[in-house]
């Protein structure tokens, strides 16, 4: 398996440092955004590992690709025309050179399969993290164009956030309630798709209390580029609060507020509805029922069904401006011209 | 009377002017929209009507009929996909640079809007590999491939003419798509259930279905005739270890197609059912699901990009012998390497959907499996290498993007090599990292092997070479664009930024999508001198001319015939003794040999087939896309009724006389003995009438 | 003016050719008979079954061709031979492949979809 | 031509029918060959058929909607169809008048179009029992396969009607012998398709 150790070694090999700062300069330049965006800037060990891989292939590769860009200037320049270097038109075939043609691409492959075969079986998205800790369960439903983060143990769901302990590993499912989705936050680890009526799982950890940009990366129509979240690795006892405060002030997951969600929207636009316009990027839902998650898996109207009756917003004045979904707007998600 | 109306026009209504919506409501952004789409769609119908009117105006009609339409001519069709494959460019590369731009501004907004930017990725990744890149290496194969295996034409010169009548007819289904909007947003690849009805309900998905169609039976016609005409139309003594590498890639490539299409035949017809009869493969309420269609489309796709990859490699493996001076190093190493890349390109598709949540250990083995593939590229790159080891190399045009080509190819083939690692891949999927390596495989691989052979083959079909300053112009601007334009797509792959992404709001970006965007003003550069260059080369085509048609001292048999050579190609088919049949003639003193006897020639008569076909496919799929049954029902009907006609038709040949064939080949005969004959350091000098000095003279020296 | 027509060579190629189509016409209905007779009629155990029918239905393709549509492993031509062989190899790949992807995702990720 | 070898798989014509067998090498060839290409679309979709079997959606399975005894007759038309289909190449070959020929095609033929006419009927009862295509996942992909095949069969008869015309304007001509040798390949082609559906559907299905 790549272990950390191991990947340390392999970075050491290919200058980690330097490379992370280059990488950090730009960013900063560019006005750094708070958030990691890059495994090559890893904040978790999946990432960590992956990067390690990278750069290996990348230095191993170098052994049979550099001598290709080297040489080749080297031979035209040499054998130009109208130069005096050696010249025979004949001599098409020499059993030394292809020994090397064939022998060295077959090493290095052979080199880089055997670590491949390790490295895909060690970051393995359904293994889960080894750790001293239980892992957090999330379980992530893909809609368009936002994510929603169950959390079956706490009974809260929210959106536009992932919230997790730094301490613990995260120990994901996931779906999608509709097309084809790539669950994907790069600083901490692999992506994984999400499917409707499918289950993938996926394990992560942070090593650290950060954030880190999160995204969809499957294109799923017109506000895609819009389907981003924070995933936020928390101190254990900022986690606890954030679980509290969320089952206090969140907006209980009813029926209506399901459908309003589940519909065919941004987040913020669905924030705007369900969560009277705090403009925080954030939604939480409190008393989200046990099986929600199976329950999307299964079926619309299965979710639809476990869900108790209730108002869309939490003041009167919201309900009137919301508009009233069509009766089966979940059989055709997408209208033509959904909210602008 | 509105029944009626329905009957007549399906589902196409206003909504499908692509200025309707800047009319119902007219916002700055619809606008700039509404009016970039307009002008889109303007060219497409102003361009229509100028050539409609230009041909009218030179009464040429008559010429364009007889002497192209419905000709068979391997020669002509081969010219009319490349024409095919011109004109789509030009807009995929526009749509290209659309991006390009939206991107370099698409901090947070930008100014296209969302759905036109999903459409232009999706046109331009549909035109440029179903209507540039195979009918582009379609047309060179169907020129060349003939003339360097001693044939006269394909085996089936109808059904060729047949298989360009279908891709043409789906790239008119795309401009029209233009005009009377939408095109699909989902990707090239088309994934459901994003394409299914209930997401993408209009007609866009459909357009792309039956473009899609179009071309791959066409695709899958090609390469049966393509593989028949090799095995069975070889001039004797022409074995296959004799035939030039083009030729074997030409060969791998027409295999790849009979069987790599069917899978995407099985895909697109399936995805067509759900949408059309309701059935339900892909969609997940009622027991489908879209993972076999991923599954099947890939199946097509991998051995797709080897389609397109193949023939450039033989182009390549020509150009750095002949601008060598010398035999091409390893010719069995570098035929059993294609073979296995062919063979080894059916069994890695997986690694298109590593993230799917599959076993670790079916990902190690398509991993892996993928990775085996750059051993045999590998071994083709290192064996150009030693071509050019103890050679004399001429820095022609061809020869730099050959240059060009191995030096870029190798840093794209190595990014393929890091995605082909599951764990690693599951970082760089779906971001622009992938689209950089794919574009580093597709621009210096694909489309300079197609400049490069473009540059290399053109004095052989038309007679006179193409302007050098114009052409280096070119070829440097491509490098330098291409490198400018995809290598901080790499940056910002690993930056995290998903392909497909309109907008985005991370700072970190810009300064990469500013340089990419810079680069893709370079290539449109490049793009501008290869007008410049072929028009210039137009003007001056008496002083470029090459009659005797061997300008750059070649091995092959096509260069032992004039240029452009005659409708048969040899007034007497070639025995074939030797490898570089050709290079051995001129080697013994033995090439421009006047024939003992001429004979009668059979050639395959004009058929209108081809014509009638495309127009009918063309209006059978425009019903479909917008539900005019009648139209459906009634070019099918047409088609059939063609095609049972044609099977009534028994003279299908023609004769040209012996007479004629002595005439035109003696009148060339002489004008070889009037010829200079020129070293290599007059090739690229207006002395280069076509004739090579011979060897004994040092003629490469 | 037909068979006399013949020559004794001729007439030794038709004879062994219907003899071609007649064994192979015999093969084929036994294979077809002994599957479709096992599935009414036997108990057997579902694996038995699945593989007698899939044996079978292998055995009687290879009839097909050796007897109807006169490909011979000794007698064809290379580009015949290859053509068939690549193609066995292919759909080997691709049907194979798809089943072993596409089931194994089952497992994973849906298993309402097994079969 | 040596005996020994053949041009091309098929029946080969032989010396007897020069032209006819000249013409027949590289067209029998491609024809094969995209035969070949064909039968890549029927085992996906064969695939596709054992992948979908899960997806029923709780409608009908095979045990509900499949008739061992149409299906068996269905492959006995099939298979003497196929028969007689090699009668008509060797009176092709071997008989210089089209009497035999014609008789025997006609006979394939009507074997052909009684298969037809079968399955239209295995259909229409399927359907009574709610097994349209777009009741499951399972039963679009019973449909697409099964019936691909129904449509080759369908496209063969047709062909054989307008070799049938052919035969009428231009007699026994090379046009007509190559088509038949190339209409032959298809057929038991098609048969080859059937023992695969027959297997895998049918039986895999009732067992
Ligand atoms: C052969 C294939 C091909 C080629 C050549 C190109 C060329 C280019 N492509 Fe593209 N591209 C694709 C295939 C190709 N592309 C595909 C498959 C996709 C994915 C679509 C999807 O997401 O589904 C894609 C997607 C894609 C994107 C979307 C990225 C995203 O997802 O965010 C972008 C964005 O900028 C882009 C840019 C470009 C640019 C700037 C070029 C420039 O290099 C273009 C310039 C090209 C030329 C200027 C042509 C040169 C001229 C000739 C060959 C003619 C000469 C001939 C004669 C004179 C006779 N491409
Ligand atoms: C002409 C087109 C072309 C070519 C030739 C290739 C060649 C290769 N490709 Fe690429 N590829 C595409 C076009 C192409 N690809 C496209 C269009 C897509 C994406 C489509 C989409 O999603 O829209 C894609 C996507 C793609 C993926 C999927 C990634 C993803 O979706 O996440 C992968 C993963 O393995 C991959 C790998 C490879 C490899 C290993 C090669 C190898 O063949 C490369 C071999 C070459 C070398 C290795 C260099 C030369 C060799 C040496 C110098 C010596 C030896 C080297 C070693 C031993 C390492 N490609
Ligand atoms: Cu800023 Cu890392
Ligand atoms: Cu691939």
């Amino acid at each position: 398996m790549m272990s950390r150790r191991q990947s340390i070694w392999i970075s050491h090999l290919v200058q980690r440092y330097q490379f992370g700062l280059l990488l950090c300069l730009f960013v900063t330049l560019a006005g750094c955004s708070e958030h990691h965006l890059s495994f090559l800037d890893p904040q978790g060990p999946i990432a960590a590992a992956q990067r390690g891989h990278y750069w290996f292939v990348v230095a191993l590769s170098m052994v049979v690709v550099l001598p290709v860009i080297v040489l080749t200037p080297w031979l035209v320049w040499r054998y130009r025309y109208g130069g005096t270097a050696i010249y025979r038109p004949h001599w098409t075939f020499s059993k030394k050179m292809e020994w090397l043609i064939w022998g060295m691409p077959v090493l290095i492959v052979a080199v880089l399969s055997y670590v491949l075969w390790t490295a895909t079986h060690a970051l393995d998205p359904y293994q889960p993290l080894s750790s001293d800790k239980e892992p957090l369960r999330v379980q992530v439903v893909g809609y368009d164009w936002k994510w929603l983060f169950i959390y079956p143990e706490q009974g809260i769901a929210i959106a536009g956030k992932l919230m997790f302990p730094a301490d613990r590993p995260l120990a994901l499912e996931l779906t999608s309630n509709t097309v084809m989705q790539s669950f994907f936050i790069p600083a901490l680890g692999s992506q994984i798709y999400a499917m409707n009526n499918m289950v993938t799982k996926l394990h992560l950890a942070a090593g650290a209390p950060g954030t880190f940009r999160g995204q969809n990366a499957q294109y799923n129509g017109k506000h895609f580029h819009e389907q981003r979240f924070t995933a936020e690795a928390l101190e254990p006892y900022a986690f606890s609060d954030f679980v509290e405060a969320a089952r206090k002030t969140g907006v209980p997951m009813t029926r209506q507020r399901y459908e309003i969600f589940a519909d065919p929207s941004t987040l913020s636009e669905a924030e705007r509805i369900i969560d009277n316009g705090t403009n925080d990027g954030l939604i939480s839902f409190s008393q989200v029922p046990e099986g929600l998650f199976e329950a999307i898996v299964d079926g619309p109207l299965l979710a639809r069904a476990l869900l108790p009756s209730g108002p869309v917003a939490m003041t009167p004045r919201n309900v009137s401006a919301v508009p009233k979904a069509p009766a089966g707007a979940s059989i055709v998600p997408f209208k033509k011209e959904a909210a602008q | 009377m509105s029944y009626f109306l329905d009957m007549l026009l399906g589902r196409l209504d206003w909504d499908a002017l692509p200025f309707w919506k800047m009319l119902q409501e007219p916002t700055t952004f619809n606008i700039i929209n509404g009016t970039i789409v307009t002008g889109a769609a303007s060219m497409v119908v102003l361009g229509g009507l100028a050539l409609v009117a230009l041909i009218t105006w030179f009464g040429k009609w008559r010429v364009l009929w007889s002497d192209w339409l419905t000709s068979v001519d391997h020669k002509k069709i081969g010219i009319m996909f490349i024409v095919v494959a011109f004109v789509m460019l030009a807009r995929a590369i526009i749509e290209a640079v659309f991006m390009r731009a939206q991107q370099s501004v698409g901090l947070g907004g930008g100014f296209l809007s969302a759905e036109h930017f999903g459409e232009f990725f999706s046109t331009h990744g549909t035109i440029m590999i179903f209507f540039m890149a195979m009918p582009f290496l379609t047309g060179v194969i169907n020129y060349i491939m003939p003339l360097q295996i001693g044939a006269r034409d394909l085996s089936f010169p109808v059904m060729n003419s047949i298989s360009l009548a279908l891709t043409a007819a789906g790239a008119v289904l795309v401009m029209v798509s233009l005009v009377l909007t939408p095109f699909s947003t989902g990707g090239w690849s088309g994934y459901p259930p994003f394409t299914e009805s209930p997401y993408s309900p209009g007609a866009g998905v459909d357009y792309w279905i039956w473009a899609v169609t179009l071309s791959t039976l066409s695709s899958t016609m090609t390469g049966i005739n393509f593989a028949v005409t090799i095995y069975k139309k070889r001039a004797p003594g022409m074995h296959l270890m004799r035939m030039p590498l083009f030729c074997w890639t030409a060969l791998t490539t027409a295999i790849l197609m009979i069987f790599g299409m069917p899978p995407l035949t099985v895909a697109t017809a399936l995805l067509a059912l759900d949408r059309y009869l309701d059935f339900h493969f892909f969609t997940t309420d009622l027991g489908g699901n879209m993972m076999n269609y991923v599954n099947l489309f890939w199946a097509f796709g991998h051995p797709e990009v080897y389609i397109l990859i193949l023939p450039a490699f033989g182009v390549f493996s020509e150009i750095f012998s002949t601008f060598s001076g010398k035999r091409i190093y390893g010719y069995k190493t570098l035929v059993i390497a294609t073979i296995s890349i062919a063979a080894l390109s059916f069994t890695v598709w997986l690694h298109h959907f590593f993230t799917m949540g599959q076993d670790a250990s079916i990902n190690a083995v398509f991993g892996i499996a993928t990775m085996l593939i750059g051993i045999p590229t590998g071994v083709k790159i290192y064996d150009w290498m030693l071509t050019m080891y103890r050679g004399r190399v001429r820095l022609t045009i061809p020869m730099v993007y050959a240059i060009g080509f191995i030096m870029l190819f190798v840093i794209g083939g190595l990014t393929g090599i890091i995605l082909a690692n599951p764990s690693i891949d599951y970082q760089v999927h779906n971001t622009l990292f992938l689209v950089a390596h794919f574009h580093n495989m597709l621009v210096p691989g694909m489309l300079f092997g197609m400049l490069a052979g473009y540059n290399y083959w053109f004095p052989k079909a038309f007679g006179y070479r193409l302007n050098e300053r114009w052409g280096y112009r070119a070829a440097y601007s491509w490098i330098i664009g291409f490198i400018l334009a995809f290598f901080p797509l790499y940056a910002l792959g690993l930056l995290g930024m998903p392909r497909r992404t309109v907008a985005f709001l991370e700072p970190a970006y810009l300064p990469w999508t500013i340089v990419a965007g810079i680069g893709a003003l370079v290539v449109l550069f490049a793009l501008f001198s290869l007008i410049m260059q072929l028009g210039v080369s137009i003007r001056r085509r008496v002083t470029y001319a090459v009659p005797i048609g061997d300008p750059w001292d070649g091995f092959s048999l096509e260069w032992s015939t004039s240029s452009p050579p005659p409708e048969y190609n040899f007034p007497v088919i070639p025995q074939i003794a030797s490898r570089d049949p050709f290079r051995s003639e001129k080697d013994s003193g033995q090439a421009y040999q006047r024939p003992e006897e001429y004979g009668n020639i059979e050639m395959p008569a004009n058929s209108a087939l081809g014509p009638v076909l495309a127009v009918v496919s063309f209006l059978m799929t425009f019903g479909l896309v917008w539900y005019m049954w009648w139209l459906v029902i009634g070019s099918g009907l047409m088609g059939l009724a063609a095609l049972v006609g044609r099977s009534f038709v028994r003279r299908t040949t023609r004769i040209i006389s012996a007479d004629e064939v002595r005439r035109t080949h003696e009148s060339w005969l002489d004008q070889v003995a009037r010829a200079k004959a020129i070293t290599r350091a007059d090739e690229r000098d207006t002395t280069n009438q076509g004739l090579a000095a011979s060897p004994v003279e040092g003629a490469v020296q | 003016m037909t068979r006399h027509h013949l020559s004794a060579q001729q007439e030794n190629e038709r004879s062994s050719e219907l003899r071609s189509y007649v064994v192979g016409y015999v093969l084929a209905l036994i294979l077809t008979l002994t599957p479709f007779a096992l599935v009414a009629w036997s108990d057997l155990s579902n694996m038995k079954l699945w593989s007698v029918i899939g044996i079978c239905a292998l055995i009687q393709i290879v009839v097909h061709f050796r007897f109807f549509l006169h490909v011979s492993l000794a007698k064809q031509k290379r580009e015949d031979l290859h053509l068939i062989l690549f193609t066995t190899l292919i759909l080997v790949i691709m049907v194979g492949g798809t089943l072993w992807i596409i089931l194994n995702l089952y497992t994973r990720i849906m298993p309402s979809m097994l079969p | 031509m040596t005996p020994t070898t053949n041009r091309h798989p098929g029946i080969n014509l032989g010396d007897m029918h020069e032209e006819a067998s000249d013409a027949c090498e590289s067209l029998v060839f491609g024809f094969w060959v995209f035969m070949m290409s064909d039968l890549i679309i029927f085992a996906l979709l064969f695939a596709t058929y054992v992948v979908m079997l899960g997806g029923t959606a709780g409608g009908p399975g095979p045990h509900e909607l499949y008739e061992m005894k149409s299906a068996f007759l269905e492959t006995m038309l099939l298979l003497a169809s196929s028969f007689t289909f090699g009668m008509a190449s060797l009176a092709l070959k071997y008989d210089r008048t089209k009497g035999q020929l014609l008789g025997w095609l006609v006979i394939t033929l009507l074997l052909g179009l009684a298969f037809i006419g079968l399955e239209l009927r295995d259909f229409h009862l399927m359907a009574s029992k709610d097994g349209v295509p777009s009741r499951s996942g399972f039963l679009s992909a019973f449909y697409a396969l099964v019936s691909l095949h129904g449509l080759h069969v369908t496209g063969a008869c047709l062909w054989m009607l307008v070799l049938f015309g052919q035969m009428a304007v231009h007699g026994l001509d090379t046009g007509v012998k190559t088509g038949l040798l190339r209409l032959g390949i298809l057929w038991h082609f098609l048969d080859i398709v059937w023992i695969g559906i027959f297997s895998v559907v049918y039986l895999g299905g009732l067992v």
